[in-house]
Order: structure tokens, then sequence, then C-alpha cells
């Protein structure tokens, strides 16, 4: 780490919280966080959600893009194997997504910044625990700088 | 057609006429036989009931030797034969079990040389007509109760026949010139060690097995296990004498009928080391006619 | 007939039942439902004082010494009838073989003659490699105290050239001891 | 530049007590292109909704962003909100600040606050570059197609008609009634099933809006929702139905006899045939494979007999297209073939039966009378085993799920045994007895208690013959004790399967199949009748095993769901659906195989190119079947396929604006 | 290494001759002796150019698209990596089978013509590390075949041991050697421009509308450009190495080709793409069974 990373990270540590954004699909996952609202469990408010009417519609580039714009974890979740609404688009997740994760570690990306998970629309707590979860472990990392366009 | 020959222990002793008859028929097929030298005792069926581990060591050596040499394995004898195969598919089907074997028998063993039960090999490889073209005395009178026992067909993976009702060997007593029986008990087990170590258990269970031989019009049985023939031509006196019951069936080995019709001497092929006198359906089948010209 | 207490009965045999698992290469009894088709398919059942489908039972029910104390896992002749037609493809016969092991090693045999048979078999092919049957057969039974028992085959036997009155031998067996050394480095009880 | 209105949502303290209303609705006016920002109490209010329309008018706004509760609540109401003040509805975006902000940050305020800004800029980004879409109506047409003539198919007909909608219906077989026709008694009333079976066929072919296809079969479907085009192969019968009057005397005289299907190969039928006297409709067919004229070309008998000149050796089949708004798919089940059941004898013991052929012993215009006598000898059964679950709950040699009826046909068969055999003894080998439904356990417990049926608790082992009597070897597990029975018969309670051909079909018609290819509901609690195809509905046994009151019940529900589609003679469609820039595309067709509607074919487009007209592939989405998930744009790499409202951009934008 | 060069020569003129293909694609001798070029002959007394020699590395299969849209046929010749070349198009439906005749060549691997330009004329030159890897020296598929095939012994599996080696190394280890590599990328795509599973008809990096990728070189951006092209291409890469061998510079690119093959193959099968045409593609369906990590 050069002097200057050095500094850069401490300037960040007084004030820097992670920013995770998170793909839910329409019908499961974007359903389950509702859910969760609806039940008053608490998790970190580190995250954003961007709805997609299916995880079989979020692109690998899209992850890609988002860490370049500076978030310091994904999460891409969806229905679980099965309950797709669309009968088959999360099958599709799961492979493109088994390559994916394995490809972003591969270049040296952490695992815990880019993860997958099922959430259903009934999973409030496992929506909450995945959340509360994937915030400790960025948040232990630090500030993700790894795929990061500078110039934002 | 060459293979590894594996007899086993029993066909060293008990079951001498078994591999006397193999060796024969199995001249007259031209299969060439290579006894893997100095091969062990396969465990069976003691080592699967002790330890899982050694039970698939001990016939890896064998299979291991036969490998180097480049040759697939044919093992006459029931036990050995799904023993070996056992051992064959943990080693195909594991890495981690294949490296264990091999570090336990401290020889490479890859999987490549196949188990292969020699009837399956002459019922099944060798084609019908082949057969038939080496009949040269039809087996005229033979009503046989073809007799696979369990280890043939179970487990599946193991087995190379149906496990409910198999044919290999009735389609072979056929091609012989033989008839054959359709019964209920051609799979049920003959009960292995029992008869020995838990007698009353062991003989009702093989007195089952001669009623429904019996009942279905059967003269003899035919097995392809020295195991099975032990049990049923030695121990059918005692059945006998404990059920109040009269069976008179001779068993068979099927490379015995094999041999027999193929015209190899009836001594040559051990038929006068049984128990249960074979000798008298022998003689019949000689004297009657169906003397083929082509021998 | 008393009460057999089920509380807490998964908790204390939780070990027991994970060796039996182990043994087994991972059988799981809880795939069982109790159909019986093992049992009235199973050769020796009448011989057994459990049928096999209460041996899966007791797993089920985590009681697993009563399991291995029935006589049931060693009257099983390992025909694999059961395991064949299972419509549940639970591989029984496996499962006695571990259960059959595993008593062995606590001690629990129900049937002396049949365990006893099985360590002179196993005996015979370590000191020469190939199993000696006449001294196998005279040994389980003089050993048994039932020296008598299938004397009448013996000579019968001999004459028909059928067994050796000198054990049979491969010239060096060092290979075979071998393999029940390394066997028994890596747990094998033998 | 757009001019976007953000509206910040208190609800009440729902929101505004955790996060900073005002706060965030000043921040917003200064995200790009946001030209007015204001919080209100209630946005979905009359007030709120009033505060908005007048903004847009007022402040010249053309997209707006709510931020409030979730979409999944509110989305319609300010979609309407907004076109009723004239603008598109697509053009407004909703933040959701309650259920995934204030409610789940209730102690962290200003972390709440800091969040529901970011939400906002996302939605604000996103509405920028959202497009105006329309609902496309599509016509619809008023007719519907019926696959499958069993009493699933009839009554899914029948209610159709009887609302006024034309109804086909295509039946493989010769005739309609299908499995219920086969049946002797149902349960749990002994009702015979003929009796109430037949008036409904004499219904169905007597309806004026009712056309019966018989002796054919779906080819190809096309289209979607409202406009199905679809061939039908009418098999040549070699009979002109026009001319025909049943008289039957071509059946009489017909040298050939063939095993009858319908009779369980118990008793023969002719080569030309109707598959029972009560048939409909009553004419014959030929039955081509077996007929001796067609075989060797010589006999001709049924063609000299018939006076009016019916038999016609010449037809051939036949192909019609029609477009059909609707589509009920009824094509029942099938019984598991035991044949694979080396233990119960491989099916080769002729006196081990399924309940079917039971069935056909027992019915008086059976084979055998309705006496029941063993197929091998025709003699009289005294001791009859019942095998329930073959077939079913066996992952090993057969399906893992439950057929369902078994249970209570078997009791019924156990009662009509006692009835009818004097000194009978039945058995009945079972794993668990499920009779949920009305009227049912009463019925299973007269059958034990009345009738004297002994249940024994076990699966069957082995079934062998032993003289001409079958041993059959159980445990009883009650007793834990193999038991032994000498059975003169033994019906086994087969499982329902689907048509050995059901996959086939599915996949012509675009729906899902299970493992055991059952076709797929499109929701099983909420969706039961529908598939994930609009417009093609389910009825009876093809989506999972049913007895007769379930299937009817399900027929008429999957009839209302098709009344309600043909009721309108448009219907309105979702833009949110995936489209191709044809200029990108390059027609790999990797697309194609992706999508869950077969939305997606590639078609030749011809273009200029170099100064001269070339032809390409390119991908084509059919705007009626796509359901907008999106998975197909993930597999273009060039990115020529997109999914409206949901576009790269639009994604894009949320992900910058979030980190901008 | 046999010299084919008449025999191309004559084959390709026959064909031209014949009229049974309007165009003939091969390699011609470039400036310097260890560089060559594919080069079109349209006419019979051009074949001359034709050569075979060890430097004829370049994969032919992409520029078939250039003749896309001809009226007639296209002759080609094809070595292992040309032909599964060939049948990517093919698979993704940018080229009409019928309208290409396929001559296939035996490679016997060929040479490194940078080490060659480095090591002078009289050096000993090793074998490209394309053709080191390759496992497919024999074309796949083929209409019409010169010389003999060599049938050579090939490891079943893909070597991946580089990637192996670098998936043990710690996140930020990895992280520097990557983005040490693609700091160097001039994004000049010429490892997309020689590609044959790069048959867009518009790249999605040519396109700058929809915001993909900002024209900005950096290290952020190549990234981006790098894993994008990985994804693309991942499960239809038939691992010719053309990317790595035209990178002018030196990126290794195949270590993520190679690493989303190997995952491919862990994950969902072995998958060797390009070999047939027909069979479903790793991303353009899914098993029920596939691992599940996301529960």
């Amino acid at each position: 780490m050069s002097v200057n990373e050095v500094q850069q990270n401490k300037e960040v540590e007084q004030n820097w919280e992670p920013k995770i954004l998170v793909f839910a699909c329409t019908w499961c996952t974007y359903a389950g966080a509702d859910l969760t609202g609806l039940s008053r469990l608490q998790y970190p408010p580190n995250i954003r959600i961007l709805k997609v009417p299916c995880s079989g519609r979020v692109n690998p580039q899209f992850v890609i893009k988002a860490f370049q714009k500076g978030v310091d974890g994904v999460l891409v979740a969806g229905c679980h194997p099965g309950d797709c609404h669309y009968t088959s688009g999360n099958y599709f997740t799961r492979r493109r997504f088994l390559l994916m994760r394995r490809l972003m570690e591969y270049i040296g990306m952490e695992p815990q910044r880019f993860q997958n998970r099922w959430i259903s629309a009934a999973e409030a707590p496992k929506f909450q625990q995945v959340i509360t979860e994937m915030t400790e472990e960025i948040r232990t990392l630090g500030p993700n700088r790894k795929l990061r366009d500078d110039q934002w | 057609m060459k293979y590894a020959y594996f007899p086993g222990c029993s066909l060293s002793s008990t079951g001498i006429e078994y591999d006397l008859s193999t060796r024969e028929t199995a001249r007259v097929l031209g299969i060439d036989l290579w006894e893997i030298p100095e091969w062990n005792c396969c465990g069976a069926s003691s080592g699967h009931l002790t330890d899982h581990l050694l039970s698939l060591a001990l016939p890896a050596r064998n299979m291991a030797i036969a490998e180097e040499a480049g040759l697939d394995v044919a093992i006459p004898c029931a036990a050995c034969y799904a023993r070996s195969k056992n051992t064959e598919l943990a080693v195909c089907n594991s890495a981690e079990m294949r490296q264990e074997i091999e570090e336990v028998i401290e020889r490479k063993y890859e999987g490549k040389a196949k188990a292969r039960a020699l009837l399956d090999i002459i019922a099944n490889d060798i084609q019908a007509e082949v057969i038939k073209e080496k009949v040269h005395k039809e087996l005229k009178g033979i009503k046989a109760a073809c007799y696979y026992g369990c280890l043939l067909v179970r487990p599946l993976a193991v087995g190379f026949d149906d496990p409910e009702d198999p044919q290999s060997m009735d389609n072979l007593v056929k091609s012989l010139g033989g008839e054959t029986v359709d019964w209920a008990y051609k799979t049920e087990c003959c009960g292995a060690s029992c008869p020995t170590t838990v007698p009353e258990t062991g003989k009702k269970m093989l007195e089952r097995i001669f009623e429904s031989a019996k009942n279905a019009g059967a003269n003899c049985l035919v097995t392809a296990c020295p195991m099975c023939l032990n049990n049923l031509d030695m121990r059918q006196g005692q059945v006998e004498k404990t059920y109040s019951k009269k069976y008179d069936m001779p068993v068979f080995y099927f490379t015995e009928l094999t041999g027999l019709a193929f015209g190899v001497e009836p001594t040559k092929l051990g038929l006068n080391k049984h128990f249960v006198d074979a000798m008298g359906l022998v003689n019949e089948v000689l004297k009657a006619d169906g003397r083929r010209e082509t021998a | 007939m008393g009460n057999i207490s089920l509380t807490g009965i998964r908790e204390s045999n939780k070990e027991k039942l994970q060796e039996v698992i182990k043994e087994s290469g991972g059988v799981k009894a809880e795939d069982c439902y109790q159909c019986g088709k093992c049992s009235a398919g199973c050769p020796v059942v009448f011989g057994m004082d459990n049928t096999p489908r209460q041996i899966m039972r007791f797993l089920q029910l985590s009681m697993v010494d009563e399991a291995l104390k029935s006589n049931t896992i060693w009257m099983c002749a390992g025909c694999q009838t059961c395991s064949v037609r299972c419509p549940k493809e639970v591989d029984i016969a496996r499962v006695m073989e571990s259960l059959r092991i595993l008593a062995r090693e606590k001690g629990y045999i129900t049937e002396k003659s049949i365990n006893l048979f099985h360590e002179l078999f196993l005996k015979s092919v370590e000191a020469t490699g190939r199993v000696y049957e006449m001294g196998l057969i005279l040994g389980a039974n003089i050993i048994g105290m039932k020296p008598l028992k299938d004397a009448e085959f013996g000579l019968p036997m001999i004459t028909r050239g059928k067994l050796a009155l000198m054990p049979h031998k491969i010239k060096d067996n060092g290979e075979v001891k071998k393999i029940f050394e390394n066997a028994r480095k890596r747990g094998a009880k033998v | 530049m757009k001019r976007v209105g953000v509206f910040i949502c208190h609800c009440g303290t729902n929101i505004g007590g955790v996060v900073d209303c005002p706060k965030v609705a000043e921040i917003a006016k200064d995200y790009p292109g946001v030209v007015y920002s204001v919080d209100n109490k209630y946005m979905c209010s009359e007030p709120g909704q009033e505060l908005i329309k007048k903004a847009i008018k007022e402040q010249n706004l053309d997209r707006v962003v709510v931020a409030s509760c979730s979409p999944r609540m509110h989305e319609p109401t300010f979609r309407r909100c907004v076109e009723n003040a004239g603008m598109n509805a697509y053009f407004m975006e909703m933040a959701n600040i309650r259920e995934h902000c204030s409610w789940v940050h209730a102690s962290e305020k200003d972390k709440a606050t800091e969040k529901a800004c970011d939400l906002v800029k996302m939605a604000v980004a996103k509405a920028i570059m959202n497009k105006p879409l329309q609902k496309a109506t599509i016509p619809v047409t008023d007719r519907a197609l019926v696959i499958g003539g069993g009493i699933a198919g009839i009554q899914a007909a029948l209610d159709l008609a009887n609302a006024g909608h034309v109804v086909d219906i295509v039946e493989k077989e010769p005739s309609i009634g299908g499995k219920m026709a086969q049946i002797d008694k149902t349960f749990p009333t002994l009702d015979c099933s003929a009796c109430i079976l037949t008036p409904k066929m004499v219904d169905a072919s007597s309806h004026p809006n009712i056309n019966l296809i018989t002796y054919s079969e779906v080819e190809k479907v096309e289209g979607f929702v409202g406009n199905f085009d679809v061939t039908i192969r009418k098999k040549a019968r070699s009979v002109d139905m026009s001319v025909c009057t049943g008289c039957g005397v071509c059946m009489s005289k017909c040298p050939s006899k063939v095993d009858s299907e319908f009779e369980m190969l118990l008793s023969k039928r002719k080569a030309i045939y109707t598959p029972f006297p009560q048939a409909i409709p009553n004419k014959p067919v030929i039955d081509r494979d077996n007929c001796t004229y067609f075989k060797t070309g010589k006999c001709g008998i049924c063609q000299k007999v018939c006076t009016l000149g019916a038999i016609d050796y010449t037809q051939e089949d036949e192909f019609v297209v029609t477009r059909y708004g609707a589509i009920v798919i009824s094509t029942g089940f099938e019984q598991f073939d035991h044949s694979v059941y080396g233990e119960y004898g491989y099916g080769k013991y002729p006196d081990v039966i399924t309940g079917m052929h039971f069935e056909r012993l027992i019915n008086a215009s059976g084979p055998t009378m309705g006496k029941i006598k063993r197929p091998s000898d025709g003699k009289v059964p005294k001791n009859v085993v019942f095998i329930k679950c073959v077939g079913s709950r066996d992952v090993a040699k057969g399906k893992s799920y439950c057929s369902k009826t078994c249970c209570m046909y078997t009791a019924k068969h156990a009662t009509l045994v006692t009835e009818k055999i004097e000194d009978s003894n039945v058995y009945i080998f079972y794993m668990d007895v499920r009779t949920g439904g009305k009227g049912y356990e009463e019925f299973y417990n007269r059958t034990r208690e009345k009738y004297d049926a002994q249940y024994i608790r076990g699966r069957v082992s082995k079934v062998f013959k032993q003289g001409d009597k079958l041993i059959v070897r159980g445990e009883d597990t009650l007793l834990s004790q193999a038991v032994e029975i000498e059975a003169d018969m033994v019906v086994l309670a087969t499982a329902m399967v689907p048509q050995a051909d059901a996959s086939k079909l599915a996949q012509k018609i675009g729906i899902g199949y299970d493992k055991d290819h059952f076709f797929t509901e499109a929701h099983p609690k909420l969706a039961p009748v529908e598939t994930h195809t609009q417009g093609v509905y389910l009825a009876g046994a093809c989506q999972g095993p049913k007895d007769i009151p379930e299937s009817v019940a399900q027929a008429s529900a999957a009839a209302a769901k098709a009344c309600g589609l043909l009721s309108k003679s448009e219907m309105l469609t979702e833009p949110i659906i995936s489209v191709v820039n044809e200029s990108i595309c390059v027609g790999c067709g990797l697309c194609v195989p992706i999508c869950p509607y077969k939305a997606i074919d590639l078609k030749t487009i011809s273009e200029r190119d170099h100064g001269k007209t070339i032809e390409r592939l390119v991908a084509d989405v059919n705007g009626g079947l796509c359901q907008g998930c999106g998975a197909c744009t993930v597999a273009c790499r060039s990115g020529a396929l997109d999914l409206k409202h949901f576009t790269d951009q639009q994604i894009l934008a949320e992900v910058n604006a979030l980190c901008l | 290494m046999v010299d084919l060069t008449l025999e191309i020569r004559k084959t390709a003129k026959e064909l031209l001759e014949k009229g049974e293909a309007k165009v003939v694609l091969g390699w011609e001798k470039g400036n310097f002796p260890y560089s060559t070029t594919p080069v079109f002959i349209d006419k019979p007394e051009d074949t001359e150019r034709l050569i075979w020699d060890e430097y004829c590395i370049n994969n032919l299969a992409l520029y078939m698209l250039d003749y896309k849209h001809l009226d007639g046929k296209v002759g080609i010749f094809v070595k292992g990596c040309d032909s599964r070349g060939i049948n990517r198009l093919v698979q993704d439906k940018q080229l009409d089978r019928e309208k290409v005749i396929l001559i296939g060549l035996s490679c016997p691997g060929m040479k490194d013509e940078k080490k060659a330009k480095e090591l002078g004329p009289n050096a000993d030159i090793p074998m490209a590390q394309k053709c080191q890897d390759c496992r497919y020296p024999d074309p796949v598929v083929y209409d019409v075949f010169l010389g003999e095939k060599q049938n050579k012994k090939v490891p079943e599996k893909i070597d991946t041991s580089d990637v192996e080696e670098m998936e043990t190394k710690s996140p930020d280890e990895k992280y520097r050697f990557f983005t040490t590599n693609y700091e160097k990328c001039l994004r000049c795509y010429a490892c997309r421009n020689v590609c044959p599973a790069c048959n867009c008809k518009e790249c999605i990096f040519d396109q700058t509308a929809t915001g993909w990728l900002a024209k900005a070189n950096n290290v952020s951006n190549n990234m981006f450009f790098a894993l994008t092209r990985a994804m693309h291409v991942g499960g239809r890469c038939i691992e010719c190495g053309e990317c790595e061998r035209v990178c002018s510079v030196n990126i290794p690119i195949m270590l993520l080709n190679k690493k989303i093959i190997k995952d491919i193959n862990f994950l969902f099968g072995d998958y060797d793409a390009g070999l047939e045409t027909e069979e479903r593609l790793p991303l353009g369906g899914y098993d029920y069974t596939d691992p599940e990590e996301f529960m």
C-alpha cells in the first residue's frame, strides 16, 4: 500500500459508511424487503435497492459498472430456484453468477463484496440477516478501491 | 479373446469342478485365460462384513495385476465377481477412494481392468449362434432350474442381468439344447454362510429353493457360484433328512453343462465329484439322441 | 412391556448415529417410510428377532444400541434383495453391513458362530493369501465347540479332491500381509 | 432537458417520523432535472394527488417521482394520477422510502434521511430516462379450443358453450368420454359412471355451440393469447361421417378381430369399430394397422355391406387451421406401466391386473358381463389381493408422488368384490390410507367394518406363481411379521401418469411441465388453472392426479377463466416487454432458448448493404407472448435486446445516480 | 513438417477452376521468414501465392464473416483451431455450413513468430504458446483432408494449472497482477477483432450511447472491457489463443478465458466449445441440478 493510499484510507475511515447496491427481483426479494419493513425488522441503512423484474434481468456488466462507480458491495437477489415468477429466470441467474462470482474473486475482488442470495417474499428475517451480515463484512473490509474509476 | 483369469479360493478346493469345466469350456470357445500369477483371496464373504476398506483393497491387488497386463478379468465365482466389481466401481467413482486403495495395496489400479463375470462373457458376449455351432451333444432331457442367486444380479450397479427375472443362463442352457423352467426362486438367496453358521435357518432357505424348483418341474439346478453349489449340493441330503423330503436334484455349474454339450468327457469336467449324484442324469443325456455330426 | 422414553433420545445418541451414517457411506435412515418391502422380501427374515424394517425404525428413532444388539444384523446374508427392491432407494444391506462392523467394534456379538467364521476366514487370508477351507471348517466347528457338526462332509470332500489337507499358499504373501497392515493403519479393525 | 417534479410523502408519521421529509424535498431540488420538489402529509390522499396534478400543469412537469411507500402498494394509484393530468403513466417513478427506509431504520434518523435522498436520486435518474409506453390492445377471437374430451374437457366445453362461446373439442380417440367411460362405479356413492357421464356426452354433442373433432390431434400451435392459430390433424377415419348413420353393419361383418383397448385387451373389437357401444359420435373408424384391406389390399367387406357408401378407403389425414382466443387443456392421464416391477411378475402373470382392468371386469357391459373372473382361466377368484401405491410413492421404479385416487378406488373395488363374490376374502396392502374428501373416510370405514376387507400395512415385496395360485409376500408392519397370501387374483392400484406425449404437447403450446410431465400451473395456490402462457388453461388430471369431482371443479374454473378472456373483443397488453434493435442484432439466436414463453423467434429481414440487397436473421419478439422478465437481454452480447421500462440505460442511470 | 504447399495450391486451383468455390482462403508468405498473412485467392493463377509452413498460425475462421453474403462458396484451409472457429460461427448462425468448403490440414504446432523475430534466423524457434496448449491439432470438421492425420495423443482436459496457481494468490496479489497487465491495455481491440467468438454486428464497446464503457483509457475501464469480454466469450471460447497472440502489449488474456472454461467444466460438466454446432451452449440453458451456492 502506497503512502498515498494509506492517507486516503485514513481520510475515509472517519466518516465512511459502506454503500451496497442490491438488485432485487420484483416478485420475491423486493417483496421480501417490503415484508421486512412491514415487520419492522431493523437492518443497517447501507443498502440501496434497485428493482428489476427478475434476477435474470441483472446483467453481470451492471455489477462491474457499480463497482466502477464506487459502491462497496453488490448483492443480486431473487426468487428461490423453482419459485421464479417467470418459471426459469433465476436458473439463468444462477448459471451466470456462479461464473461471475468466481471470475470476480479471481481478479482479486473479495468475495464478500459481491454476493448472490435467494430471498423469497416471505423471508423477511433472512433479508434482514443477509443485509446485516453483508454490511458488517464489508465494513470490516473497508472501502472498495478495486475496479473503481477514480474520476467518480 | 483373452482375459486375466481369477479362479478364487473355492475353485481350487470345494469348487474344483468349476475350475476344471471353466478351463475346458474356454478351450473349446477359444477364450485365452491367463491365470493371475500369485492371486490372493478376494475376501468374500467375510471382508466386507468386517471392514469396508479391506474389502475393497483385497480384490484391488488382483485387479491391479490384471491392469498391468492390460486385460479384463474373467471371474467364475459369483462372490469373487461381486467383490471385484465393487472395487472397480469404487475406484472409478471416487478419485479419493482410488488413492486410498492404491496406498493400501501399494500398487496402481485405475479401474481400467474391468471385472467380468464368466457367465456374462459366455452367455452375453458370445453369440448364441457361436455356442450352438460348438454343441456336439444337445442337452436333451435336461430340465434346468437356472439358479442365479444374489451376487450376479444385485446390487444393480454390480449385476449384469435383471434382478428379478434374469435370463442369460436360461438362454445359454437353451442354446445348448436343454430346457429351462420358469420359477420364482431364481434370485432368492441360498443362505450364503448361514447353512454353516446357523444351520436351522440355512436349511429352511435351501428347502424353499428345492421346493420351488421341483414344483416347476425341474430335474436339476444350474448355478454360477461355488457357494450356492456347495449349499445346494452338499447340504441337499441334510435338508431332505430334516424335512423328510426327497429331491434327488443334481446341481451343475453352467460350465459343466456347457462342457458336456461341447463333448468334453464328464470326468474331465469334474461331474463325478458331486454329492448328489449327477452322473445318472449325465448318462441319460449322453444316451439320448441328438448327437450332431459337426463337432 | 415398558415405555421407551423418547425424550432426549436424539441428543444422547447423536454420536452413535453419526458413526452408523459414516460407516454406511451416508445412508439416510429418514428416507425409509417403513413400508416393509425389505422385510417381506428378506429370505432370512424368519430367523431374525427384528425385521430389517424395524432396524431402520430403530435408527430413525436414534435407538442405535437396540439395532446393534439385534441378531438381525448377523442373520443378514447380504443378498441385497432389500436394497434392490426398496422404493426409496435406501441401501438397507449396506446398513446391515455397517451395523455389523460397528457391533464387532463394540463387542455386541449376538451370533458368535457367525462372527467366528468371518474372523477365521480373514485370519486364513492374512496368513496364506488365500482361504484354506478345510482349516476354516474344522476351525469354526472346533472353536465353536461343535467339533462334529459338519464332520459328515469331511471325508467325502477329501476323497472328491475338494478339500486339500494342506493349505494353498501364494509363494510370497508379503504383499497381502501388507494390505492388512496398511488397512489397520487406517483404522480397520481386523 | 426534462422537467422532473419530486413529491415526498410523510405517510403521517410512518415516514415523516424517521425521515426528515422537508430536508429530502429541499435536497432533491438540486438533483439534475428536478424543477419542483415538495413534501406532503399523505401523497396518496385526495389532496395529495391533487397537488401532483396541479404541479404537473403549473410547473409544466414531464416526469414525476413519488417517494412514499412500496410501489407494490400505490404504483397503480400514482400512475392513474399522472395519467389524469395528461402525462404518460410510465413517466412516473416511485422511491420506496417507507418499507425500505423509515420502517427498517427507525433509530437512525440521519442515515435514513440520507438513504431516502439516495433513493429519490436514483428514481429521478431513472424517470428522466423513461419512455412513454402504451398498453396495446389486441383483438380476441371468440372461440375456445378444448384439448381432450374426457370428463374435464366435456365439462369445460359445456360451461363455455353455455356462456355463449363457440367451443371445439379435439379428442384423439374416435369417441369422447375418456377414462370415465371405462369406469364402472364411482366412489363414494357407487353410482354408475356411465349413467352420469353419457348424458353429458350427449349434451356436448348436441350443443349448438360445441363442435366435436374426434380422432384428431393438435399438430401445431402458433400465435398468442386471443389469437392462437391451431393446426389440427384430423386422422383419416376411412368412414364418411356425413353419410354414415352408425347402423353398425360394417362392424358386425368385419372379419379382423383386435384386442379392444377400451376393454383393456380383455376382449376383442373389430378393425372397423367404435370404442364402446355408447360412443359419441357413434360412427366407426377403420383401424388401418389391423384392417385386412389396408394390410393386404384384399377384403373390402365393410365397403360391400355399407349400403350408404360411407366407407372410403382413400381418405387421408386432413389438416385444419383455426383461430382460437383461448385454449383449455384437459388431456387427462394414463395408467402407469407396472411391467417395470419384476417382483410383481413384469406384467406376465395374466391374473395380476390393474385397477382399470378390474373396472372392465366388473362392468355389466364389459368382457365378462360384470362377473369377476380370472383372465387366465375364467375362474371366479376367492382370495383377491389389492396392492396400493404401485408406481406411486416409489422413487426407485415409479413416481415420487401420491396418485391420490387409489385409496378410494381400491376401497370401492374391495366392496364390489365382497358384494359380487360369495365367501370371498379381500386383502389390501397399503402404506397409508388417504381419504381426504367428502364422505371418503366414511366409505373407507364401511369397507373395513361392513365389507370386512383386511387392510395390511406393508408394501408387497414379491408376487409369484405357484400352481394356479399367486403367492403374495409382504410384511404386516404392524405385527412386524412377514406374511404370505395365496391369492387367486392380484389387483394393482397403479399410479396415474400423464399422457405419454404430454411433454410434446406442452412444447407445441409453449407451456411448462414438471419432472413427471404433468403440466405446470402458473401458481400452485393463486393461479391453479392458468399456465404461464396467457390464454391457456388447465383442467383435470393432466395437471396432477385428480378424481372426478376435482376434475369437474377444475374444468369449470378453467372455463370461467376462459370466459373472462373471451367475453371482451379486445384485451390490453402490458407494455413492459423486450424489444429488438434490428440494426445491431446479429441473429445468433442465443436469446431464443432462454425465453420461457417461446416469445422470441428468428426472422429474416432484407436490407441494403454495400449496394446490394442482402438477407439476414434477426431476433423477433412476439409482444403477445413476452411477459417482460428480461432474461433474454443479458444473453444478448451486443445489447440488441432490451427490456422496455428496465432498459440498460435506465438501470445504468440508477447505478450512476447512486454514486454521484 | 510435411510439405503440403503443392497440394494446397493444387486443391485451391481445382476448386476455383471448377467453380466449386469463388474464393479460397489460406495463408501466404509475409515480409519476413517468420510471418504469414491470410490471403483471399479468387483467380486460379494466384493460387501459387498459397503456402503451408510452420508460421501459418493465424486463425482464418473469423475472416469468413467478410464473405457472409457472397453468392457462391468459399474454400478455406482449416487446422484444428480454425475448424473449431468455423463451428463457432456456424453455431452462432454467422456462417452457413453449406456455403463453405473446409479443407482440413493437420497442424504440427506453429512456431512463435515473436520469438523468431527476437532470436534471429538461425535460432531454434520454440512452438507458440497457443499451440503448446492445443488439444485439437487435427480439424474437428472438414470436407476434404490433405496429408495425414496425426491422431496425436492430447490431454483429455484443458491444462489450467496456470489458472489454479493464480487462484491460490491473495485477493490483493491477484488484483495487482491483473491491473498491472491491463494498465498496459491500449484498447486497440485487436483481441476482439481476431476472435471467432466475437462476431457481433456491433460490439457493445463501440456503442457509446448506452454508456457501458467510457472512452477514458484507465485501469477501471480496461478491466470492465476485459471482464465483460471474458463473460461474452464464456462457454463459447474455442481456446485458439489468437487474442493473446495478437496482443501488442502481451496481456495474458487466456488466463481469463481459461478461468471461465475451467469453472464451466467444474460447475456444469465438461464442455469444449466448437466441437459441434447443435449442443446447447453452457450459458444458453440451465439444469435444475446446477450447484446451489446462493442459499
